[in-house]
């Protein structure tokens, strides 16, 4: 009876993880879909340990609920401490968790499977051979965006390398299951190297590219998880692993389009060669990028965006979709307004003449001198096309060309993005340091482009 | 048949009738033109270029007339152009007859058949051939450059590093054919413009070219001619409450409204234009109807504490070239109204015959 | 051939739902704009951690002194709820920032 | 420490150096403000404007000199304000000195220190005192309004019943301050706009106002302070050949083209004036430093085959108000750079201080 | 071994089920979609036919070919054959035939099942029932579509009729089921019950709610065949007609937002109240809808595309969207014009004025003289607020207003889209026949709003 | 009760696979735009066609002298394939205007 309605249980879980993701897909169920698979989550092991028949010794429970009660605490602390700006490493680390799990569940049950039921021993071995290349691999994917490992570190033709070990890996397995040898050497050996690839298969790889990484090595774990659920026929394994796998390679591809980069260099190490192509001529360091959709939410859910057109605004011709763009955000709650430099553009007045082409209201435009206090109290400050105006080197560089003229003080602000086509140098023909600081993101491309995928992710919104 | 177009003779008026790109069109329906000499000139259409476009030229206004069947101009004939004529002779210009009683007579007596343009009906098909709509856009678009030129001010709103200079307040009274290619053209500079307008419907069109409408409340009629009717003196006072603020503020004002048949009304009185800033300009388009100020004089400028009152009385003939190609468009339409081959086709019946025809003294065939 | 059909036929069930799943997973996360991508991943992390239940059932099929298998077993529970709260936990913390400030 | 600000003598001039609402800003610096009477009037600033701001007035220009230690104006003294001037007094006016070595002469021998607004150096940190600037921005706009004006033709396109009128075709020499604003006044009333000039840059400049650019096959160069300097015969040659298509065409020609410290160049000889079609207009607003024409005179309509040639030397006399207002902004910041607490603060070191100062009598401190 | 070749297929078959769907709901991979999903069904029937193992007689056989043979020559021809503007009613048509066949297979079954398998009586009978309902229904609906049946027919509180029918048909199976009475009465009784149901479910319906109707009807289809596949353990049927019941009744719900009617209203044959708003004060009868974003994809595909401002388009103030929709089409390699009637508008020019604030090039503004000769060869007129320079009374009517006035000929052209808010007048206060032309569609709302959802239209659909 | 969760219990599998399948259904077509409305329905219409293979075992399974399932049978075969041919040729000439015209 209890085995009968753990089916059920099961059933509800899977059921719950589909509609989580699903509604992780959108920012405004994210949330309760997290949730929701949580409780999906809970009740499935919850049912697995009381929905038992068989009579379990209570040392066995005690040891059960005495890690899962441990577990509890520690996960729950780290999550909760973590600084937001550390939240990528974590998810890595969980991860290498869950794939440490899946590779002791085959330990242990390898003996145990080689001498009852052989058939399925192949599915024991690839649930440990991914869940240990999982766990390995995201070790070294938490150190590095940890800090602990710095640089990418390559063996001499790490690629050819690396695709010997993948085969001998999978060569190993295949033997082991055929030859029914079922030493437990073979087995070691076996984890051994699966551990020894994942490190050799992340080490290579460059920090910027960690997200894409551990995005894979996430859905290697779901395979992981999967193969347990077909090692115990057990359906919500299955199908959460399953779900992951897919999900989670999808997923992964997308991410790869996004940075534009084809998924063959993730799978064969080539990664890393352009992640510093984002730097230019300047000395100043690295900068963040931002995506339109990334974008698009951030605004959506602020309260003031001030807006600071330049020269490039006038270039890329893009006053109709800024104020497309007002209009929009206005629409939702935001408070919207320009801020506008005596000296932006090529000439007095410039981003007047267009701004009252696309028939923006004067009242939304802020002279310097009022709008400078304005910046603290400013969620997001979108710069289009600005760079001269907004460069701090005229208030703290006396060398600089324009030292001395008066800026809008974009640093105040609580987040500053820029857009504009490259790292170029403005009229001033000097670098900006502005945009190498924390709180800066640049979003690069056409004003005109950029702005109307931009709003066209905020349309996407709701 | 032959049609004459005399030169214009009034002072200031730089107008011509008919522009060469017309003469093609005319001979098409039988009509020959004669040009006399010079009429274009002011216009920027030489001799030259009507000899070119299939014209002939007369040398004086007598000789012009003497070879025509049909005779046009703009402006109403002088006195001397009036002894010319006689029966059998199609005359066509503005005549505004009702407020002509004279010139009416003078012209009945030679026997002559006559044409008002100004009374075109105001009906759909009659469009193409109304020379009020089609002038009064050109002024309205001319009185907003002359605005912007008397004024001490720019219009359009600039930050720059010497400071911000602040949008111009340009206030628009009637949103006729004038008022709305003024609230465009106030617009397009960069102006912040206001209008009012007895007429309700107003409000919307003077939205639809992202200006603000300042109503009156009250209920202003209008004639079913789509032209405004005289107000009541309540209604006046009403308007200017409405616009009191509006005008404190303005930097130039543009006044266009004018009743059918009547003088123009007066909108803005002599306190009501002390109560504006120093330096702003107010351009009067009514003011060859008596005005819409307390203050304006045709074709003067006044200065009253401060303020510049600019009385124009013909603003089209400030942009004679496309006044003369529009007028030339609506009168060689109206000639295709009237001429069919080479000969005379009036129907009676016709509104736009009726309602242009005001001295009948022709047969029905030339 | 003749073993991979008879594979076939004796797990068809679970291979139509493998299939399926594949297919829902794919189709479910489609339009996931690119501000998400981050808290998906974590919510799926989270979700794979339903691993746990695998450990769980080697602990509970355990003799009571094969101590080499529980220790392992205990270890396995231990990480796999630390996968699973901890992944949860943070996902709902990235999540915050979507809520709306007014 | 006293501030005179005088009225203009020029003849045509009607701006004023220093407007009431700079006065408070100077009184921050320490800084009293003694007006000539009637200085500000043309500009619409009334004396009661001055007095009410916290200036005092002086009843003429001897009194106002005698009274300051700092003497303001917009354009060079006359030689009677020069008699009155002294040792201990700083002058600030424009004095365009490389091109005036008499009145530099005279200026010197009074013993006075002298300012001249024009020579300020072309930096980001002076954009907001560069008076030239400021003042070349607001002509760009006024010689579209004006040439709007002369012109028998509107700017817009416009598709009406009486047939379509085309748009003006409008072509700018020279796209500096002032041939950027002229553009985008053009474009904004409708006209077609293109424009050309030596410095490549100007292309994309152009470009970003809607406008069309006409590259001349040739590289023009331009000196460090954002001048163009003069160019060769065979530039000039080439440039003809590019520009003549669109000259026929053009209704309206505004020509902006300076080089420093030397005389205007002739972009338009008279024979490509007489390309030009019957009723067009040429607006050139270097007609002050030889013209940009072969015919142009300065203050005068040059008629030439239908072709009428519109010389202004001072545009922004026309727009009094704003040139004011502008011109007093700059001056004032100019001043917040040399003094401070009421007395001079001069580093010789600093470029505008060291680019401005023509004639230099003065201690450090007053 | 062949009936295990036969999972094998029947998993493709379903995967191209699948895959098809997924295809068919992007413009641009519909066909392929669809011929997929073709494929699939063929080697599903194919392998079913060949791949038994047990002897079957000759005359089964050729019975089984003759009627596939005939099926799909009369299926071939009349889809074939039929007009563009009868495809819905064939669909209709075809509908049913599916469901009546999943309605025979339980009439044959029945005394089968009821011998040897008792407990999948319910199933046979569900199938059997859903099947009956979905057959008449949509046979009524095709008559409706067809003509044959011109009016919305309604016996006295239809509502309360129809759901005490649809009770007692169920209450009665479930009878049958438990009550263990195997009669074939009870069967016949049932089937015409069924039958009857379905009549009297579609007949108070509207023509117009049509569409909605067969779709519902489609997904009844889905779940009867779905039956099917349980009583026979059949996986291909099993998973073909989830998938339809599933996506067929998200397609009519879909359906119903678009226009505009919640479900419930639906399910209770509420229907058609609202079916006439659409003709409005004006005597001249019907006219036609069309969506955003139909009419997006109908631009999509076209050469030349002119728009004609009006009035309205400055009421809306829509010239930076329309400017907008311009540059998308040019981009799709449309050509795209604007046709400016002299009078357009409320002052000479205001359409000038407007069109040059967006930057609309002069070259694309086309006079009437013209433009007139033009419309024969452009495929969409988009008539954005404009109404009396249309209005062919210009011409036709001596007794009109506008009578005299030259106009815009639109009605030259392959197929004419009026934007506007309502059915009200324009300035001259009359009536538009054009809008009741067949080669017309309205889209109703501020043309502001509206060409926003067409421009975003346009830009999904790439 | 009890014979719920039996019956759940011996078909779970099946259970799951529909239960997925109407996920898949309800995602596959998530974002169909208006203009394939028809289309679509057409589609999934030709598609429910699969019901002719029950049509056909139904005869397979018959006795060749059972002439009345034959003959229903028979019938029930050939409306099924009107269904499947005709759904999916209509379908097909419905989708001919989405060829680009260039
Ligand atoms: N206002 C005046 O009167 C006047 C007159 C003369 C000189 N200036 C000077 O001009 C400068 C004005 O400052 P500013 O911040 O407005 O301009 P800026 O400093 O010249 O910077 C403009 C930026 O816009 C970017 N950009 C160009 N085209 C773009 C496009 N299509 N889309 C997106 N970005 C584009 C460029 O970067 P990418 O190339 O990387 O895209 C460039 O860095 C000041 O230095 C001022 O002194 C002003
Ligand atoms: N051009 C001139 O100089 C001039 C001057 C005076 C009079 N007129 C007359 O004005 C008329 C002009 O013809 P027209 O075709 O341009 O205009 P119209 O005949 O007045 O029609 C405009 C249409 O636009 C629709 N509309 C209004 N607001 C809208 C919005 N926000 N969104 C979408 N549609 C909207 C209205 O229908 P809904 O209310 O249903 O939306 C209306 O039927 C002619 O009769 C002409 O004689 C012209
Ligand atoms: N054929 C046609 O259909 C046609 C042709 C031309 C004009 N019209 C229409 O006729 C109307 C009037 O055109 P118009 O420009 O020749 O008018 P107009 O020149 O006679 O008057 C100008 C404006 O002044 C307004 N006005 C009058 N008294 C006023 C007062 N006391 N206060 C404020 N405003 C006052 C009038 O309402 C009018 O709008 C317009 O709506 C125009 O569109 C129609
Ligand atoms: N502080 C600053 O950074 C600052 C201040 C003012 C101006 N500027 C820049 O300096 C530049 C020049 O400004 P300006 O308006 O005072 O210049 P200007 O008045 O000296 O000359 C006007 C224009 O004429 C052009 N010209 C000269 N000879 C020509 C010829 N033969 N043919 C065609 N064109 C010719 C010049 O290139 C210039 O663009 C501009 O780019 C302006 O933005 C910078």
């Amino acid at each position: 009876m209890n085995i009968e309605i753990i089916h059920i249980v099961y059933l509800i879980a899977s059921v719950t993880f589909i509609l989580g993701l699903k509604m992780l897909s959108n920012p405004k169920t994210a949330r309760r879909g997290n949730l929701i698979a949580a409780g999906g989550m809970i009740a499935a092991i919850v049912g697995t340990i009381l929905l038992r028949e068989e009579p379990v010794s209570p040392i066995i429970y005690s040891l059960i609920f005495g890690a899962i009660i441990l577990g509890t605490i520690i996960g729950w602390l780290t999550a909760k401490k973590v600084q937001m700006t550390k939240m990528p490493e974590l998810v890595s680390l969980f991860n290498g968790m869950g794939g440490a799990c899946a590779a002791l569940i085959g330990l242990i049950e390898f003996p145990n499977i080689a001498a009852h039921f052989p058939g399925k021993l192949g599915v024991v071995l690839a649930g440990m051979l991914i869940g240990s290349v999982s766990f390995s691999g995201s070790m070294i994917a938490w150190a590095k965006l940890n800090g602990t490992l710095k640089n990418a570190i390559r063996l001499p033709k790490y690629n050819i390398l690396n695709t010997v070990i993948l085969v001998g890996l999978v060569g190993y397995a295949v033997y082991i299951v055929f030859a029914q040898d079922y030493s437990l050497t073979h087995l070691y050996l076996l984890f051994t190297l699966s551990l020894v690839y994942g490190v050799l298969f992340v080490l290579p790889i460059g920090g910027a590219d960690m997200p894409v990484v551990i995005s894979l090595l996430n859905s290697f774990t779901g395979l992981a998880a999967a193969f347990g659920g077909f090692l115990y026929d057990n359906q919500v394994m299955l199908t959460g692993g399953i779900l992951v796998g897919s999900a989670g390679t999808l997923l992964t591809l997308v991410m790869c389009k996004a940075m534009n980069r084809p998924l063959y260099s993730v799978v064969f190490g080539a990664f890393g060669e352009a992640a510093s192509s984002s730097t230019s001529n300047g000395p100043q360091g690295n900068v963040t990028e931002i995506s339109a959709s990334d974008l698009a939410v951030q605004m959506n859910y602020s309260s003031k965006v001030l807006i600071v057109p330049g020269y490039g605004l006038a270039v890329a011709q893009a006053q109709h979709v800024v104020k497309e763009l007002e209009t929009l955000l206005e629409e939702r709650g935001v408070e919207v307004a320009y801020a506008i430099h005596p000296v932006a553009g090529r000439m007095p007045g410039h981003m007047n003449v267009l701004l009252a082409e696309s028939n923006v209201d004067y009242d939304k435009l802020k002279e310097m001198e009022d709008v400078n206090p304005e910046f603290a109290q400013t969620d997001v400050v979108l710069v289009v096309g600005a760079n001269d105006v907004v460069n701090p080197a005229a208030k703290t560089d006396p060398n600089s060309p324009i030292f001395g003229m008066p800026i809008l003080e974009v640093e105040n602000a609580k987040s500053i993005v820029v857009n504009k086509r490259s790292m170029n140098a403005g009229y001033a023909g000097i670098q900006n340091e502005l945009f190498f600081k924390d709180k800066t993101n640049m979003l690069f491309g056409d004003a005109k482009k950029v702005l109307s995928e931009l709003v066209n992710e905020l349309k996407n919104l709701d | 048949m032959k049609l004459s177009v005399l030169k214009e003779s009034e002072t200031g008026e730089t107008r011509v009738a008919l522009v060469p790109k017309s003469i093609s069109k005319l001979k098409k329906i039988g009509i020959d033109v004669i040009i006399e000499k010079g009429a274009g000139e002011k216009a920027a259409f030489k001799d030259e270029d009507y000899i070119a476009a299939g014209g002939e030229l007369a040398n004086s206004f007598s000789d012009a007339i003497k070879r025509a069947d049909i005779v046009v101009k703009i402006n109403p004939p002088t006195s001397e152009q009036i002894s010319e004529l006689g029966p059998e002779k199609v005359w066509i210009s503005q005549l505004f007859h009702r407020l002509n009683d004279s010139l009416i007579d003078a012209l009945s007596a030679t026997g002559v058949s006559a044409f008002s343009l100004d009374a075109m009906p105001r009906i759909s098909r009659a469009q193409s051939m109304d020379v009020l709509s089609s002038q009064s856009n050109l002024s309205g678009y001319k009185a907003v450059i002359s605005g912007a030129d008397n004024l001490g001010k720019i219009f359009p709103m600039l930050m720059t590093a010497a400071g911000t200079v602040t949008p111009a307040k340009v206030l628009i009274f009637g949103v006729g054919v004038a008022g709305l290619q003024a609230i465009a053209t106030a617009k397009r500079l960069g102006a912040v413009v206001e209008a009012t307008d007895v007429r309700p419907e107003c409000k919307e069109q003077t939205e639809s070219l992202g200006a603000k409408f300042i109503s009156v409340e009250d209920d202003g009629v209008k004639t079913e001619g789509g032209y405004a009717k005289e107000v009541t003196e309540d209604y006046l006072q009403k308007q200017k409450e409405a616009v009191n603020k509006s005008l404190a503020n303005a930097d130039l004002v543009i006044t266009t409204a004018l009743v059918q048949g009547a003088k123009a009304p007066i909108l803005i009185s002599r306190e009501q234009i002390e109560l504006m800033k120093n330096g702003s300009v107010i351009v009067d388009m009514a003011v060859a109807k008596g005005g819409n100020t307390a203050l304006s004089k045709p074709d003067e400028i006044v200065v009253h504490k401060g303020v510049k009152i600019v009385g124009v009385s013909n603003f089209p003939a400030q942009i004679p070239t496309n006044a003369s190609e529009l007028l030339s468009r609506n009168i060689d339409t109206f000639l295709s109204h009237l001429v069919t081959d080479g000969s005379f086709n009036w129907d009676f019946e016709d509104e736009i015959t009726k309602g242009t025809l005001i001295i009948n003294n022709q047969k029905l065939s030339s | 051939m003749e073993s991979v059909i008879e594979f076939f036929t004796s797990n068809k069930d679970i291979i139509f739902i493998v299939i399926l799943m594949i297919f829902v997973g794919v189709e479910v996360i489609g339009n996931v704009p690119a501000v998400l991508h981050t808290p998906l991943m974590s919510g799926a992390n989270a979700i794979h951690g339903v691993v746990i239940i695998g450990a769980i059932l080697v602990m509970l099929d355990s003799e009571p002194t094969n101590y080499l298998a529980l220790s392992l077993g205990f270890l396995a529970v231990l990480l796999g709820t630390l996968n699973v709260v901890g992944g949860f936990v943070v996902t709902d913390r990235m999540l915050e920032m979507f809520k709306k400030k007014k």
